[in-house]
């Protein structure tokens, strides 16, 4: 029942248009890179400084000094450009990135976003995350709906917060929702989950009006 | 004029206990190897240490961890590295975490004079506490203020001697607005050539930022995540 | 995704009156002279114009201002030109001038998403009238406010198909943050080609700061005081 | 009586130490680059986006797109650099800059500096100056002792300033002063010009202590 990973990414890559430039954080996220749509070019931003990354290199191309923001080893496209760190998050707080895509451990009605920090854990920093959420122009949750029973998405979050009211938009392993003033508006089910599995699995107030279509994928 | 130095050891002449130091880099990549190697033979402690991340375990800065030469990070995502966690969790070291782009800027006003800036992130969660807030444009933002450093220590693939450098790829990272912002800023340059040799319009870091320079050796350049596509 | 317009008259499209417009260049150097030249035969007027300088009277700038489409002029230097100050002194024209590192770093601002910082520069003149000041390090600053424009029209030496641009030489000057602070930012190229064949290594602007991209017709490039030396 | 133009910027050129980055105002101080000392290296710094002035080009080399901040076309050389005003400014604002050398209608013995602006008189604007006089590390003044017989070494500036508290060192026509927290130190006279002639042109308070020398030319 309910999407996985992948689904997940599938769906939100319904979300690109041409043109968009876009950062995708690391997991769920990353996957959208595998999902964009043929008849659009999407340029992907890395924070730690590129501009139209381009797929993983063949073993033979590896290149220690070119990486992805989660480190690993990537390729450019043509048209491709390479900045520092100051210059990379100029576009992001400058509002030039059309969208952020990343994960999340909770979601509020408000649309906070907690990802970075689970208290008795250990830190390990907030890395780009709170200057993502901060400025993006559009920012998409790609997350699960709820965690060992928990829901995840709700009237307030528990964690520590990443950044207030700037989530858009939410896909879960069951749902697509959006955040308004009035709450989480019901969008789409997953294929064969109902309405009342949503309701179940949600905490924060959900908005549900006329039909929820099934998701296309 | 003369920016050239022999080696690490001459580079780092000068740096001793308590100073602030900043070191290039994101995660391993671009990373001053050669200052870092030679520094862990030092017996220079309690370093305040500026950088995005704090290397690995048995690599980058995670050297200086091992030997308890760092007494705080100012970072933004650390803790590859198991012995970070034991000695934060033992109190031992102090971290102090900054969003990405906010420890960006903050190196860069550094390095241009702009004492403190307004940014949006971080509003309303714990990196705001303690800071003045303030809204523009119908948003809210906090200020925040700038980072200097005693020494600041790049990586860069080609350099001249006069201090002009070049990054590579992703490896620019934090090194271009760090070499600005040190008091004394120390490159660490794969390639090391005449000033003349560099084409003028296409220096990333003008030299005016860079007070001592040397061509490294035996870079490693290790990759975390190495990553592949299968060949078509 | 395609940036590309014909020429000049496609990309102005949608600047009407009372928008606030940045333009590049210094003095003569690294101007849009495409642009300037098609607005000026435009009937867009109430103009807000962010730029160093305003031309001459008879190039640049200076033809927006002979037609009265600027009311106002935000800029660090002017009046190498008659027609500026007659508007001026008769209070036609709307003046703010500001530091030119100030001017810069304001337009920077306004790209990154910066909305106020502090600077020394004008502390104690009458820059500072109005605004807040504050010590930092034992220095007196004053709060700047960050710039950006309805337009940016910019002009660079080389330009891709995705928006990427290099400038030659000193013609970078205001060019490379303006492109930051436009919604919508117009560049034209002395040279035009497809995405691919610049370096990636070596962009001065990124192709996420350019909307519309056209490569330039008829460069003039007048200079403004051609000073030479015998040769040898 | 009095040095002319050349040879302020040439008692200014003995200020120059071998590797100072140094940023040279229109006039007088653009002078200065003909006078640096053989044994020593500086690099002259342009604030429309050049470190590394050559000469004046010949004139089968001139080029539209390579100029100084006066707007005359220039050369660079080896080891020079260009870069945009944002980055040109942060080298100056940053203290990255060493020297500053720049002309002033007036200057007050509080190292006050008047430089930009005479009321009633065409207004075109401060350019550079206030930038470079808030944030070098050291900052030179060329200008004549007095104008017209009226002083323009004063108590205090009548013009509308440009910086407060940082002029470090003045050279005029008659004299080389520092400004202190007592007044302009008296450091050399102009060849032939005397003490009593300098302390007839000086308003601000004049500090004489000792035989005050000749300048070497």
């Amino acid at each position: 029942m309910g999407l996985d990973k992948n689904q997940i990414a599938k769906r939100i890559a319904q979300e690109l248009k041409d043109g968009y430039y876009v950062n995708l954080g690391i997991g769920i996220p990353t996957l959208v890179a595998n999902y964009v749509p043929e008849n659009i070019e999407v340029t992907l931003q890395s924070e730690n400084g590129l501009l139209g990354i381009g797929p993983f290199p063949t073993p033979n191309k590896v290149e220690a000094d070119l990486i992805n923001a989660g480190k690993q080893t990537v390729t450019y496209v043509d048209g491709a450009s390479f900045f520092d760190s100051a210059t990379s998050f100029a576009m992001i707080r400058g509002g030039h990135v059309d969208l952020t895509i990343l994960g999340a451990f909770e979601v509020s009605e408000e649309g906070d976003i907690a990802s970075w920090k689970v208290p008795g854990k250990l830190v390990k920093g907030m890395g780009g995350a709170m200057d993502l959420v901060a400025s993006a122009k559009n920012i998409i949750v790609a997350m699960q709906h709820s965690n060992k029973g928990q829901s995840k998405i709700l009237k307030k979050c528990t964690l520590p917060l990443t950044g207030v009211k700037c989530v858009k938009r939410i896909v879960t392993d069951l749902a697509v929702m959006d955040v308004t003033p009035n709450g989480f508006k019901l969008l789409e089910r997953a294929p064969g989950v109902t309405v009342e599995e949503i309701i179940a699995a949600t905490e924060g107030k959900l908005i549900i009006e006329g039909e929820i279509p099934e998701m296309k994928l | 004029m003369n920016k050239v130095v022999k080696n690490a050891e001459e580079a780092i002449k000068g740096m001793s206990d308590n100073m602030t130091v900043m070191f290039g880099g994101f995660g391993l990549c671009g990373i001053p190897e050669n200052v870092i190697r030679v520094l862990a033979q030092t017996q220079i402690k309690g370093l305040v240490c500026i950088s995005n991340n704090c290397g690995v375990d048995d690599f980058g800065l995670g050297f200086l961890l091992k030997n308890k030469q760092i007494r705080k990070m100012v970072a933004s995502y650390v803790g590859e590295n198991a012995e970070f966690e034991r000695q934060m969790l033992s109190g031992e070291l102090e971290v102090e975490l900054n969003p990405q782009g906010t420890l960006a800027e903050r190196i860069r006003a550094g390095g241009a004079g702009i004492p403190a800036f307004f940014v949006p992130a971080g509003y309303g969660t714990e990196v705001a506490i303690g800071k003045e807030e303030r809204e523009f444009n119908g948003k809210m933002h906090i200020l925040e203020h700038a980072l200097t450093a005693d020494f600041a220590v790049v990586k860069a693939w080609k350099g001249d001697t006069n201090g002009n450098l070049i990054y590579k790829y992703t490896a620019s990272n934090f090194n271009n607005m760090m070499a600005m912002a040190g008091k004394i800023t120390i490159a660490e340059v794969e390639e090391l050539v005449p000033a003349g040799q560099l084409d003028p319009n296409f220096i990333h870091t003008p030299g005016i930022f860079v007070q001592r320079i040397f061509q490294g050796v035996n870079y490693e350049k290790r990759i975390e995540q190495v990553t592949t596509s299968n060949p078509k």
